[in-house]
C-alpha cells in the first residue's frame, strides 16, 4: 500500500492540498505558487513515467500504458497552466484556485484513465465534470461563462444520470462492476438470453453519455455554447484533457469489458463518428466567434477518433490513438496562440479580431498559419498525417464509401481554417492588438513540433505504435 | 414479496419523469436542478434495488457514492446558480439564450 | 555544293540576327548587311545553277541539323538541290535583291529602317527554307515563318489601324491553310514515318494503295495528303475560297507587297505543288479538283479587280487571279508551265508593284488610281517600266508573260479541259481591261490631287536607287520567257524534278514546235483575238472615255463586296466570333460552370451552415431534447435490431 | 398481496405524485417542498429493500442538507412565481410523448426481462453481520477504500469551487490590510513623477 | 555519378532557405535578393549537373535515395528521377531562377518573405517531380498549395481573398479523392511505392473509380475543361511572378501525375473511356479558346490559353490510353507530344506573364482596353512579346509548335475527326494571341499615358533567355527527345505490365 503512495494521483492530490493552504499566505506572491504548482506537476510527471506500481488493485489499473497516458496528460497540463498563467495574468484576473480545481480534474482524468471498474470511472468522470463546471463559470464577471457553466452543468449532470442508468443496467445484467468480470460475462452470453438486451441497452446509455462528454455528435450541441463562453484558458483544458481521459475511457471500456458485443457497438459508433465529421464541418462554416469555430472544429475531429476506433481493428486503432494524441497537440497550438493574443484589450473573440495580424505580429500569424493548416490536414503538417491515418484505417477495412465522406469533409473544414489565415494575412484592418511572450518560447515549440513531427512523423508514430501494443496487451 | 420489475418501473417512470422536467421546464433553472436530483434519485432505486437481485452489496455502496457525489455536485450547483443570478438578475430558463448559433 | 547552298540557305539568315543585334546602328550599316546578304544569296544561287547545269548531279539531298532523332521517328532539316530548287532560289534572291535595293530609297524617311530589313531578311531566309526543304516538316516550318513575316511585313506601320488589322486577318486566313498542310504532314509522319521527299516518292505507289478514314469516309491515302497540302497551298497562294486575305495585305509598305504577295512568298503554294508533283501526278481527283479551283480563281478574282479603285488592291486581285492560272496548270498536270508562268509573273508583278511604290511614293501615299493622274510627263522611267510589265501581265505576244500564259491556256485547251479553258480565256479580256484601267488612268488623263501635293518639284522622277530595279526587272519581265521557253518545254530546264514531262512534251510537239513559232502562231488564236477586243475596248473607255457602261448595282455590289467575302471576313466573322465568343465565356463558362456548379455548390454548404446553425437555439430544455432524441433513437434502433 | 406490496403501492403512487409535483409545480418552494417529500417516500421505499443505511443517509444529509441548501437559494435569490407560457403548452406534446416511448421502451424491457423471474426486491445482503450499516461499512473501508478516498477529494473539489464561485470581496467595504501595510517597501511610499516641462 | 544526395539537395536547399527567409521577417530588400539569386542559382547549376549524369541511354530510375520513413505504414523516403522527371526538375529550376532575376528589380513589401514562398515552392515542386513514394508525392504535391496560396493571398490583386480560396480548395478538393484512390491502391499492393503499383492487377471497376479519383485530382491540377475555373481567378489576382510558376511549373504536376499514375495503373479503364476523356481535351484545346477570346483582361486571356495548350498535353496522355492496342508508336508520339507540350508551355506562358507584369507596370492595368500601342515605346519587349504570342500560337520554329504537332500526329492515329479539332488550335490560338498582340502591342499611342519604358535590363535577361529557349527547342528539340525517349517507353512498357 506504501508504494502507492507514489502514483502521480496521491502525489498530485496531496499537493493541491499544501497549496490550497500554501497559497493564503502568498496572496501577494502569485507566481510562487504558480511555481509549486508546475513543480508539481513535474515531479508528478516524473513520477508517472519512473514508477509503475507493480501492486494491483481492483479496479484501479497500474499498467505502463495508463503511465504513459498519465505522462502526457502531465505535460499537457503543464503547458496548458503556462498559457493559463500568461493569459490570466494578461488579463489581471488570475486565481490560485484555477489551477488548484484544474488540478483536482486533472486527477479525475487520471482516475478516469486507471479505472477498472465502472465505479472507478463514475468517480473519475464525476471528478471530472465537477472541476469543468467550476472552471467554466470562473470568470465571475461575466454573464457569458455563467450562462455556459449553468448549460454545461446541467447536461452535464444529465449526462451523468444517463450513465449511471446505464451503469446500474450493466450492473444488474452482468452481476459485477469490474471490467474484467463484465467482459467474462458478456463473453458467455448468448443471444437468447435474458441478460443480452439489457446489456446492449446499458451500453447504449453509457455510449450516449461518454459521447456527450467526448462533444461527439448529436450529443455534441453544448460545445460550441461552452467553448464560446468560457475563459479561453478552460477552453483549452476542455478541448484537450478531458477528450484524452474520455478517449481513453472509450478504448478501455469497449475494447474490454464489451468487446464481445463489437458489432453492436462498433455500427453505432460509426454512425456517431460520420456523423460528428459532417455536423462539425458544415456547423463551422458561418462561425464568426473563433472559440465556436474551434469547438466545431473539435467536433469534427472527435468525429475521426470515433470512426477510426470503431473499426475495432489494429489500424484503426492506432489511428485513432495516433489523431487523439495528433489532436490534443494541435488544439494546445491553437487555442494557445490565441491565448497570447489580445484584440482591443480583451481576449480574442471573433475570428476578425485577428485581422491585420500578419502585418502587426508576423511572429503569430505564422503560428496561426501552421496551427490552421495542420488542423485543416494539409501536408507537411502533422494534421495530415493523422487524417492520413485514420483513411488509411477506413480503406483497410473496406469502407471505401465512408472514406469518401470523410475527405469531402476535410475539404468542406479546410474552408473555415482558409478563413481564418485569410483574416490574418489578407484582410488589413486596424486591430489593437498586443502579445505578451511569457510562455512564447513554449508556444513556439508547441507550433513547430507539428512542423518537425509533420517532417518526422515517425517520432510520433513509433510512440504510439508502443501505445498500442500495450493497449492490446492489456486487452487480450 | 414484491417483484423486482416493480421497483425498476418505478425508477424508471421516475427517471423519465425528470428528464421530462428538464425539457418541459420554462420556469427556472432551481427546478431543473430539482429534477436532476429525482434522476439521480431514480437511479439509486435501479442501483439498490438490482443490488439485492444480484445479492450483491456492491449496489448499495455505488448509491452510497452517488449520493456524496450528487451532494457535492448541488452545491456547485447551486453556487454556478447565485454566480447567474448576480451577472443576468434572472435564472430563467428562456434568457439562457445568448449563446447559440 | 551542299556546303554552298547552306550558304545561300542561311546567309539571309545570318544577316537577319547581325541586323537583331545591330538594330541601334546607322541606316548604312544595315544597308549593307541587308543588301549583301541577299547578294550573297543571289550570287550563290546563280553560281549553283551554273555549277548544277554544269556538273549535272541529279537531285541532292542531304541534312544538315537534327530536328528530332529518338526510337520512334527522326526528323531533319535538310536541302534538297535540284533544277528547281534552283531556278526557283534564283527568282526569290534576285526580287528579293532588287526589292532590298529599292526599299533603300523607298523606307528612308521611315523611322523603323532597320526593323524593315530584319523583316524582309528573314522573309527571305523562310522562303529559301521552303525552297530547299528536303521533307515536310521543313516545308512547313518554313511555310509557317514567310507567314510569319508576312504578317510582320503587312503590319509594319504599326500605328495603322487597318495595317494591323490586315495582318492579323491575313495570318489566320494563313493558318486555315496551314491546317490542311499541318494535317497533311502529321498523316505522312504518322503513316510512313518519315517526311523525307525522297524516301516518300519511292513509295508514292504503296501510299496510293493505302487507304486513309476521314469524318467515317474512306480515302485514298495518297489522295488525301495530297488535298490536305493542297488546302495550305490553297490559302497561301490565295484561292477561292481563301483568297480575301491577298487583297488587305496591301497594308503593307508596297515593296512588300512586291516581293511578299506578289513575286514570292504567294507562290509557294504553286512551287509546293509543283515540288511534289510526283505524288499529286498519281491523284487524279485532286488534280481536277486543283484545275477548277485554279480557273475560277483566275476568272472571278479577275472580275473582282475591275471595280477596284486602289491601285494595289487592283495589282493584288490581278495577283490572285495569275495565281489562278499557275494552279489551273498544275491541276492540268503542266507543272513546269505553272512554274514558268510563277517565274514569269515574280518579275513582271514584282515590277509592276515597284512601279505602283513609285507612283505611291510620289503622290504621297495616295493610291486611289481616280485621284491620280497624267504622271507619264513626270515618270516617264516609271511609265515606260510600267507599261512593259502591264504588256506582260496581259499577255501580248513576245513578252515573257505572253510565253507562259498563252501556253498554259493552250496547254489546257489543247488537252480538252473545256470549261476551265474557257473561264481562262475570259480573263484574258478581264486581265487587259483592269491592267490598262491603271495605267490610262494613272499615267494619263488629269489628276485631282491638290495642287500643291501633287508635285513639289515635278520635273523630278524618283531618286536612281528606286529607279534601277526597274530597269532590271523590266529585262526579264519582258524577254526572260523567250529564252527559257524552248529549253522549259522540252525539259531540260526543270530535268526531271517535275513529273509529267511526257505531257508537256507532247504539246510542245503537237502544238507549239518552238518558241518562235508559238509566237507566230499566236496572232492566229482566239486568245490574241480577245487580247485585241480588250486593249480597244479599253481604250475607248478608259482613255477616250468613249462610252460609258452602265454595270447594273447588282453586279457592281457583288463584285466589291468580292463575292460576299468582304463582308464574311470584315463584318461577319469578328461579329460572330465576338458574340459567339462572348456568349460562351459569360454564359457557360461563368454561369454554368463557375456560378453554376462551383460557386453554386459552396453557397449551398454555406446556406446549409447557416439553416442548420439555427437548430443550436442556445437553450438548454432544446438541448437536452435533442440528446434525449438522440438517445431513444438509439434504443428503438437496438431494439428493433437485437 | 401482501403488507409489502401495500406499502410499496402506496409509497411509489405518492412518489410518482411528488415527483410530477416537483416537475410542474409553478412555485419553486413548492418544487422544493415537494422533492423532500419525494425523498421522504424513497426513504420509505428504500428501507422496505433492506437498504436502511442509505435511507437514513437520504434524508439526513439530502433532506437536511442539500434541499435546506436549495431553499435557502429560494430565499436568496427571490424568485417570483412563473406563469405558464404559451411555449410550456407548444411543448407538452413533445415532452409526453418522449416521456412515454421512453417509458415503454424500457418498461416493457423490464417487464419482458423479469416475467419469468419470480424474485423478492426485498432481500439483505449479509457479509459479515446482519446489519446493513456495518456490512456497508465493512465494505466500503476495505474494497472500496480508494472510491472513498476519491469521494474525498470530490467534495473537497465541491467545497472549494462552491467557495470560489460565490466568494466575492465586496468593493464597497473599507478595511485594511494589516498585511498589505507591512509590506511596504520605501520605494512604494514616494513615488517620483517627472515634471512635464510644458 | 554522384555520392552526395543530388535530389534531396535539389529539395531542401531552397526550402531550408525560404524558410530562414520568410522567418526572418523583412531582412532587406538587397541582402534577400542576393541570396534567393544565389540560391536560385546553385539550383539551377545542380539541376544541369544532374541533367548531365543522367544516363540517357536507359529510362530506368536514377539517383535512386530510399530510406524508410514511417516504418509501421511502410511508406518511404524515396527519391528517383527518370527522364520525364528530370525534364521537368530543369524547368522548374530555371523559371526559378528567372523568377529570381525578376524580382530582383521589383519591389514589394516583406520583400524577403515573398522570395521564402518562391524558395520554398521550388523545393516542393522539385519533390513533386522526384517523389516515387506515393504518400511523399502526394505531400509534396499538396503542400505545394500552401506557398501559392500565401504568395497569391498576400501580394495579390484586389480579389484576390475570393480566388486564393477557390484555388486551394478546387485542387484540395482534388487531391483528396487522390489520396484515397493511393491509399486504396497502396492496401492491396502492400506498398507506397508507385512503381509497385503497376504491378497490381485491378478489376475493372476498381480502375474506373481508381481512374475517375486520380482525374478529378491530377485534372483539376491541369485544369482541364469543366474544373478550369479556379485558374483565371488566380492567375488575375496573382502577382506577376505567381502567375508564372502557376501556368508553367504548377499546372505541370497535374500532367506529370496523369502520366505516373493514371497512364501505368489504370489503363484498362482508360482504354474504356479514353474516348471521353480525349473529348473533354478537345473541348479544353477549342471551346477554351473561343473563351480566351472574349476576355477583356490580358491575364485572363492567358490564363485560357493555359487551359487550352494543357489541353494538348491531356490529350497526348489520353491518346496513349486509345492508341496502345492497335498503334503503340502513335501511342508514344502521343505521350512524348505532351511532356515537350508541358516544357514548352512551361516557358512560353511563363514568358507571357512577364510580358504582362512588365507592361502592368506601367500601365497598372491588365485590361486590353487601357494597354495600346506598347510597341511605340518598348520596342524591344515587343519584338520578345510578338514572338511569344506567335511561339504561344505554335508558330513552328518555336518550342510551341513541337508539342501539338506530335499530339496532332498521334491522334490523327485514333481519329482523322480528333486531329482534325486538335489542329483548329492553330487558328483558334493564333486568332486570340494575335488579338492580343494586335490590340495592345500595336495601334496609335500618342500621349503615353501609361507611361510606357522600355524594360529594364534584368527582365531583358528574362525575356531575352526565354527567348532562346524557345527558339532552341523549336528548332532542335532533339535535347528534349533524347531525355525523354527511353522513359516515354518505359512508360508505355509499365502500362502493358499491369494488363499481364
Amino acid at each position: 500500500m506504501i508504494e502507492l503512495f507514489y502514483i502521480p494521483e496521491v502525489i498530485l492530490s496531496i499537493g493541491v492540498l499544501l497549496i490550497i493552504i500554501l497559497d493564503l499566505y502568498l496572496q501577494k506572491h502569485k507566481y510562487i505558487s504558480f511555481s509549486l504548482i508546475q513543480l508539481l506537476l513535474v515531479i508528478a510527471s516524473l513520477y508517472a513515467l519512473t514508477e509503475v506500481p507493480q501492486q494491483n488493485y481492483s479496479s484501479y489499473e497500474f499498467s505502463e500504458f495508463t503511465s504513459l497516458i498519465k505522462f502526457l496528460l502531465i505535460l499537457g497540463a503543464i503547458i496548458i497552466f503556462q498559457y493559463t498563467y500568461s493569459h490570466l495574468n494578461h488579463l489581471n484576473s488570475l486565481k490560485i484556485e484555477y489551477f488548484t480545481i484544474s488540478i483536482l480534474g486533472l486527477v479525475g482524468t487520471m482516475v478516469m484513465i486507471s479505472a477498472y471498474s465502472l465505479l472507478m470511472l463514475y468517480l473519475g468522470i464525476e471528478l471530472l465534470s465537477l472541476a469543468l463546471y467550476a472552471l467554466i463559470g470562473f470568470n465571475k464577471h461575466s454573464g457569458l461563462s455563467s450562462e455556459a457553466a449553468i448549460k454545461y452543468y446541467v447536461l452535464g449532470a444529465m449526462s451523468s444520470g444517463i450513465l449511471l442508468f446505464g451503469i446500474s443496467l450493466i450492473y444488474g445484467f452482468t452481476g459485477s462492476i469490474n471490467y474484467f468480470d463484465i467482459a467474462d460475462q458478456i463473453r458467455n452470453i448468448n443471444s437468447n438470453s435474458v441478460q443480452y438486451l439489457g446489456i446492449i441497452f446499458g451500453i447504449i446509455f453509457i455510449t450516449a453519455s461518454l459521447c456527450f462528454k467526448f462533444g461527439a455528435a448529436p450529443f455534441h450541441i453544448w460545445v460550441p455554447d461552452i467553448y464560446q463562453g468560457s475563459l479561453i484558458s478552460t477552453t483549452i483544458l476542455l478541448s484537450t484533457l478531458p477528450k484524452i481521459a474520455v478517449f481513453i475511457v472509450f478504448l478501455k471500456l469497449y475494447f474490454i469489458p464489451f468487446m464481445a458485443l463489437e458489432y453492436v457497438w462498433s455500427d453505432i459508433l460509426i454512425f456517431i463518428g460520420i456523423a460528428s465529421i459532417i455536423i462539425g464541418s458544415i456547423f463551422a462554416l458561418t462561425q464568426e466567434n473563433i472559440k465556436r469555430l474551434l469547438a466545431y472544429s473539435a467536433i469534427s475531429n472527435i468525429g475521426f477518433i470515433i470512426l477510426a476506433m470503431a473499426l475495432v481493428s489494429n489500424d484503426g486503432l492506432h489511428a485513432s490513438l495516433y489523431y487523439t494524441i495528433v489532436y490534443s497537440f494541435t488544439a494546445l497550438a491553437s487555442f494557445g496562440v490565441v491565448t497570447h493574443i489580445t484584440s482591443n484589450s480583451h481576449g480574442i473573440e471573433d475570428i476578425s479580431d485577428l485581422a491585420g495580424l500578419s502585418k502587426t505580429h508576423p511572429y503569430y500569424a505564422i503560428l496561426i498559419l501552421i496551427t490552421m493548416l495542420s488542423s485543416a490536414g494539409i501536408p507537411p503538417l502533422i494534421g495530415f498525417h493523422a487524417k492520413l491515418m485514420v483513411i488509411q484505417a477506413l480503406i483497410n477495412n473496406s469502407y471505401i464509401l465512408l472514406s469518401i465522406i470523410v475527405v469531402l469533409m476535410t475539404v468542406v473544414s479546410a474552408y473555415y481554417y482558409l478563413r481564418v489565415i485569410k483574416t490574418v494575412y489578407f484582410e488589413e484592418r486596424e486591430n489593437l492588438i498586443s502579445t505578451y511572450t511569457s510562455s512564447n518560447i513554449l508556444l513556439s515549440i508547441n507550433v513547430i513540433l507539428l512542423l518537425g513531427l509533420g517532417i518526422f512523423p515517425f517520432i510520433l508514430f513509433d510512440t504510439t505504435n508502443f501505445l498500442v501494443n500495450l493497449l492490446t496487451v492489456i486487452s487480450i | 414479496m414484491i417483484p423486482i420489475s416493480y421497483y425498476l418501473i418505478l425508477s424508471t417512470i421516475i427517471f423519465t419523469l425528470s428528464i421530462a422536467g428538464i425539457f418541459l421546464n420554462r420556469k427556472n433553472i432551481l427546478v431543473l436542478l430539482m429534477s436532476l436530483e429525482l434522476m439521480f434519485l431514480s437511479v439509486n432505486f435501479n442501483l439498490i434495488t438490482l443490488g439485492n437481485y444480484l445479492g450483491d452489496l456492491t449496489g448499495q455502496v455505488f448509491v452510497f457514492f452517488v449520493l456524496t457525489v450528487v451532494a457535492a455536485e448541488s452545491a456547485i450547483g447551486l453556487a454556478l446558480l447565485i454566480v447567474l443570478f448576480r451577472n443576468k438578475k434572472t435564472i430563467d430558463v428562456d434568457d439562457l439564450s445568448e449563446l447559440k448559433g | 555544293m551542299i556546303a554552298l547552298t547552306l550558304i545561300l540557305l542561311l546567309s539571309p539568315l545570318i544577316g537577319t540576327l547581325l541586323l537583331l543585334f545591330c538594330q541601334n546602328s546607322s541606316k548604312d550599316l544595315t544597308i549593307l548587311i541587308s543588301n549583301i546578304s541577299i547578294l550573297i544569296a543571289f550570287l550563290l544561287s546563280l553560281f549553283l545553277l551554273y555549277l548544277f547545269y554544269s556538273a549535272n548531279p541529279g537531285p541532292i539531298s542531304a541534312n544538315f541539323l537534327t530536328f528530332a532523332d529518338t526510337s520512334l521517328f527522326s526528323l531533319h532539316f535538310g536541302i534538297y538541290i535540284d533544277s528547281l530548287a534552283l531556278i526557283m532560289s534564283s527568282v526569290v534572291t534576285s526580287v528579293s535583291l532588287l526589292v532590298h535595293y529599292y526599299s533603300i530609297s523607298y523606307m528612308k524617311d521611315d523611322t523603323s529602317f532597320n526593323r524593315f530589313f530584319i523583316y524582309t531578311n528573314f522573309f527571305t531566309f523562310s522562303m529559301l527554307l521552303i525552297v530547299f526543304a528536303n521533307n515536310f516538316l521543313q516545308l512547313f516550318i518554313g511555310w509557317e515563318l514567310v507567314g510569319l513575316s508576312s504578317y510582320l511585313l503587312i503590319g509594319f506601320w504599326i500605328k495603322k489601324e487597318s495595317a494591323i488589322k490586315a495582318n492579323y486577318k491575313a495570318f489566320l486566313v494563313n493558318r486555315v491553310g496551314d491546317i490542311g498542310l499541318l494535317l497533311g504532314l502529321c498523316l505522312i509522319l504518322l503513316s510512313y514515318n518519315t517526311t523525307d521527299y525522297n524516301q516518300i516518292f519511292q513509295i508514292k505507289n504503296s501510299i496510293n494503295i493505302d487507304s486513309v478514314s476521314i469524318f467515317g469516309f474512306t480515302f485514298n491515302a495518297l489522295s488525301a495528303i495530297c488535298l490536305l497540302l493542297f488546302i495550305g497551298a490553297m490559302a497561301k497562294s490565295a484561292q477561292v475560297p481563301l483568297q480575301f486575305w491577298l487583297p488587305d495585305s496591301m497594308e503593307g509598305p508596297t515593296p512588300i507587297s512586291a516581293l511578299i504577295h506578289a513575286a514570292t512568298m504567294v507562290t509557294a503554294g504553286i512551287y509546293m505543288v509543283a515540288r511534289l508533283s510526283p505524288l499529286y501526278e498519281l491523284t487524279d481527283g485532286v488534280l481536277i479538283f486543283i484545275l477548277y479551283v485554279g480557273s475560277i480563281t483566275a476568272f472571278f478574282l479577275g472580275l473582282v479587280a475591275l471595280v477596284q479603285n486602289d491601285i494595289k488592291r487592283i495589282i493584288a486581285y490581278s495577283t490572285i487571279s495569275q495565281l489562278g492560272y499557275m494552279t489551273a496548270a498544275l491541276g492540268a498536270s503542266l507543272y513546269s508551265l505553272a512554274m514558268f508562268h510563277l517565274i514569269t509573273h515574280a518579275f513582271f508583278k514584282a515590277l509592276l508593284f515597284l512601279c505602283a511604290g513609285s507612283i505611291i511614293i510620289k503622290c504621297h501615299h495616295e493610291q486611289d488610281i481616280r485621284k491620280i493622274g497624267g504622271l507619264r510627263k513626270y515618270m516617264p522611267i516609271t511609265y515606260l517600266a510600267f507599261m512593259y510589265a502591264s504588256l506582260s501581265l496581259i499577255g501580248f505576244p513576245i513578252t515573257s508573260g505572253f510565253y507562259s500564259k498563252e501556253s498554259i491556256i493552250d496547254a489546257i485547251g489543247y488537252f480538252g479541259h473545256t470549261i476551265p479553258y474557257l473561264m481562262l480565256l475570259l480573263s484574258i479580256f478581264t486581265t487587259t481591261l483592269y491592267t490598262s484601267k491603271i495605267f490610262f488612268k494613272v499615267f494619263f488623263g488629269e489628276s485631282t490631287l491638290p495642287k500643291e501635293e501633287q508635285n513639289e518639284n515635278p520635273s523630278n522622277e524618283n531618286d536612281r536607287q528606286m529607279l534601277l530595279p526597274l530597269f532590271i526587272l523590266t529585262a526579264p519581265s519582258v524577254f526572260l520567257g523567250l529564252f527559257i521557253y524552248d529549253p522549259l518545254m522540252i525539259g531540260i530546264l526543270f530535268q526531271n524534278s517535275l513529273a509529267a514531262n511526257e505531257l508537256i512534251m507532247s504539246f510542245y510537239n503537237g502544238y507549239v514546235i518552238n518558241s518562235f513559232k508559238f509566237f507566230l502562231h499566236s496572232f492566229t488564236t482566239i486568245n490574241f483575238l480577245i487580247l485585241l477586243i480588250g486593249l480597244i475596248f479599253s481604250y475607248l473607255y478608259y482613255y477616250k472615255k468613249a462610252f460609258s457602261i452602265n454595270v447594273p448595282h447588282f453586279i457592281r455590289t457583288t463584285l466589291t463586296k468580292e463575292y460576299g467575302f468582304e463582308s464574311l471576313s470584315s463584318y461577319l466573322i469578328p461579329k460572330v466570333q465576338n458574340i459567339f465568343t462572348k456568349y460562351l465565356w459569360r454564359k457557360i463558362d461563368i454561369s454554368t460552370i463557375d456560378n453554376g456548379l462551383i460557386n453554386n455548390t459552396s453557397s449551398f454548404i454555406n446556406n446549409l451552415s447557416s439553416k442548420m446553425k439555427k437548430l443550436q437555439t442556445g437553450f438548454i430544455y432544446h438541448y437536452s431534447l435533442i440528446i434525449i432524441s438522440a438517445l431513444i433513437f438509439l434504443l428503438i434502433l437496438m431494439r428493433l435490431t437485437y | 398481496m401482501n403488507i409489502e406490496l401495500i406499502t410499496f403501492f402506496i409509497f411509489s403512487f405518492l412518489l410518482i405524485v411528488t415527483s410530477i409535483k416537483v416537475i410542474t409545480s409553478p412555485n419553486p418552494v413548492l418544487s422544493a417542498i415537494y422533492l423532500v417529500f419525494s425523498f421522504f417516500l424513497s426513504a420509505v421505499l428504500w428501507l422496505l429493500l433492506g437498504a436502511e443505511f442509505l435511507s437514513i443517509i437520504l434524508i439526513l444529509v439530502y433532506v437536511g442538507a442539500v434541499m435546506v441548501l436549495f431553499l435557502f437559494v429560494v430565499m436568496m435569490l427571490d424568485i417570483n412565481i412563473a406563469k405558464k407560457s404559451a411555449a410550456y403548452i407548444k411543448y407538452l406534446p413533445v415532452g409526453v410523448g418522449v416521456f412515454i416511448i421512453f417509458n415503454v421502451l424500457i418498461i416493457f424491457f423490464f417487464i419482458n426481462t423479469f416475467e419469468n423471474i419470480n424474485y423478492n426486491a426485498i432481500n439483505s445482503i449479509n457479509v459479515i453481520s446482519e446489519s446493513n450499516t456495518e456490512n456497508l461499512g465493512y465494505v466500503l473501508f476495505t474494497d472500496y477504500i480508494v472510491e472513498f478516498e476519491i469521494a474525498g477529494l470530490i467534495l473537497l473539489l465541491g467545497i472549494l469551487s462552491a467557495i470560489v464561485l460565490t466568494y466575492r470581496k465586496n468593493p464597497n467595504n473599507k478595511y485594511q490590510n494589516p498585511t498589505e501595510q507591512i509590506d511596504v517597501e520605501k520605494k512604494d511610499r514616494l513615488k517620483i513623477i517627472k515634471g512635464l516641462k510644458e | 555519378m554522384f555520392d552526395y544526395p543530388i535530389l534531396s539537395t535539389l529539395i531542401w536547399l531552397p526550402i531550408f532557405v525560404g524558410l530562414i527567409l520568410v522567418a526572418s521577417n523583412d531582412i532587406g530588400k538587397s541582402l534577400s535578393t542576393t541570396i534567393t539569386l544565389l540560391t536560385t542559382l546553385i539550383i539551377l547549376i545542380i539541376s544541369i549537373k544532374l541533367f548531365q549524369s543522367y544516363d540517357h541511354s536507359v529510362g530506368n530510375l536514377q539517383f535512386i535515395e530510399k530510406f524508410v520513413w514511417i516504418s509501421g505504414l511502410n511508406i518511404f523516403y524515396y527519391l528517383a528521377v527518370d527522364g520525364i522527371s528530370v525534364s521537368l526538375v530543369l524547368l522548374t529550376s530555371f523559371i526559378n531562377f528567372l523568377i529570381a532575376i525578376y524580382a530582383s528589380s521589383e519591389d514589394y513589401n516583406n520583400k524577403s518573405s515573398y522570395l521564402g514562398y518562391f524558395l520554398i515552392l521550388e523545393g516542393l515542386l522539385m519533390g513533386t517531380f522526384s517523389a516515387f513514394d506515393s504518400i511523399l508525392f502526394y505531400i509534396f504535391f499538396e503542400s505545394l498549395l500552401i506557398p501559392l496560396f500565401l504568395i497569391i493571398g498576400i501580394w495579390g490583386g484586389e480579389n484576390r481573398k475570393y480566388a486564393t480560396i477557390k484555388f486551394f480548395l478546387y485542387t484540395f478538393f482534388g487531391s483528396v479523392l487522390m489520396l484515397i484512390s493511393i491509399i486504396y491502391l497502396a492496401n492491396l499492393a502492400d506498398s507506397f511505392a508507385i512503381e509497385d503499383f503497376y504491378y497490381l492487377t485491378l478489376s475493372f471497376e476498381e480502375e474506373i473509380f481508381l481512374l475517375l479519383a486520380f482525374l478529378i485530382g491530377f485534372g483539376i491540377k491541369v485544369p482541364m475543361w469543366p474544373v478550369h475555373t479556379w485558374l483565371p481567378d488566380a492567375h488575375v489576382e496573382a502577382p506577376t511572378s505567381g502567375s508564372v510558376i502557376l501556368a508553367s511549373v504548377l499546372l505541370k504536376v497535374g500532367g506529370y501525375g496523369m502520366i505516373r499514375f493514371l497512364l501505368p495503373i489504370t489503363t484498362e479503364a482508360g482504354i474504356y473511356l479514353s474516348d471521353y476523356m480525349i473529348y473533354l481535351s478537345l473541348i479544353a484545346i477549342i471551346y477554351i479558346s473561343f473563351v480566351a477570346f472574349a476576355q477583356e483582361d490580358m491575364k485572363k486571356l492567358i490564363a485560357y490559353s493555359s487551359v487550352a495548350h494543357m489541353g494538348f498535353v491531356t490529350m497526348g496522355i489520353f491518346l496513349v490510353f486509345n492508341l496502345m492496342g492497335n498503334n503503340p508508336t502513335a501511342a508514344a508520339i502521343g505521350l512524348e507530344g505532351a511532356m515537350v507540350q508541358m516544357i514548352s508551355h512551361g516557358l512560353i506562358s511563363a514568358a507571357l506573364f512577364f510580358c504582362i507584369g512588365i507592361m502592368y507596370k506601367h500601365s497598372h492595368s491588365r485590361l486590353i482596353k487601357d494597354n495600346f500601342g506598347v510597341a511605340q515605346f518598348m520596342p524591344i519587349f515587343s519584338f520578345m512579346m510578338v514572338f511569344f504570342l506567335m511561339a504561344n500560337s505554335g508558330l513552328p520554329g518555336t518550342s510551341g509548335f513541337v508539342g501539338e504537332f506530335l499530339v496532332i500526329t498521334s491522334s490523327l492515329g485514333s481519329s482523322f475527326l480528333f486531329g482534325f479539332l486538335a489542329a483548329l488550335s492553330l487558328i483558334l490560338s493564333a486568332s486570340y494571341s494575335l488579338k492580343l498582340g494586335k490590340n495592345v502591342l500595336f495601334g496609335d499611342n500618342q500621349k503615353n499615358s501609361q507611361g510606357y519604358l522600355e524594360c529594364k535590363s534584368n527582365e531583358k535577361i528574362v525575356l531575352g533567355s526565354l527567348v532562346i529557349f524557345v527558339l532552341y527547342l523549336g528548332i532542335s528539340p532533339d535535347v528534349l527527345f533524347n531525355l525523354l525517349d527511353k522513359s516515354v517507353s518505359d512508360i508505355i512498357s509499365s502500362i502493358s505490365l499491369g494488363r499481364a
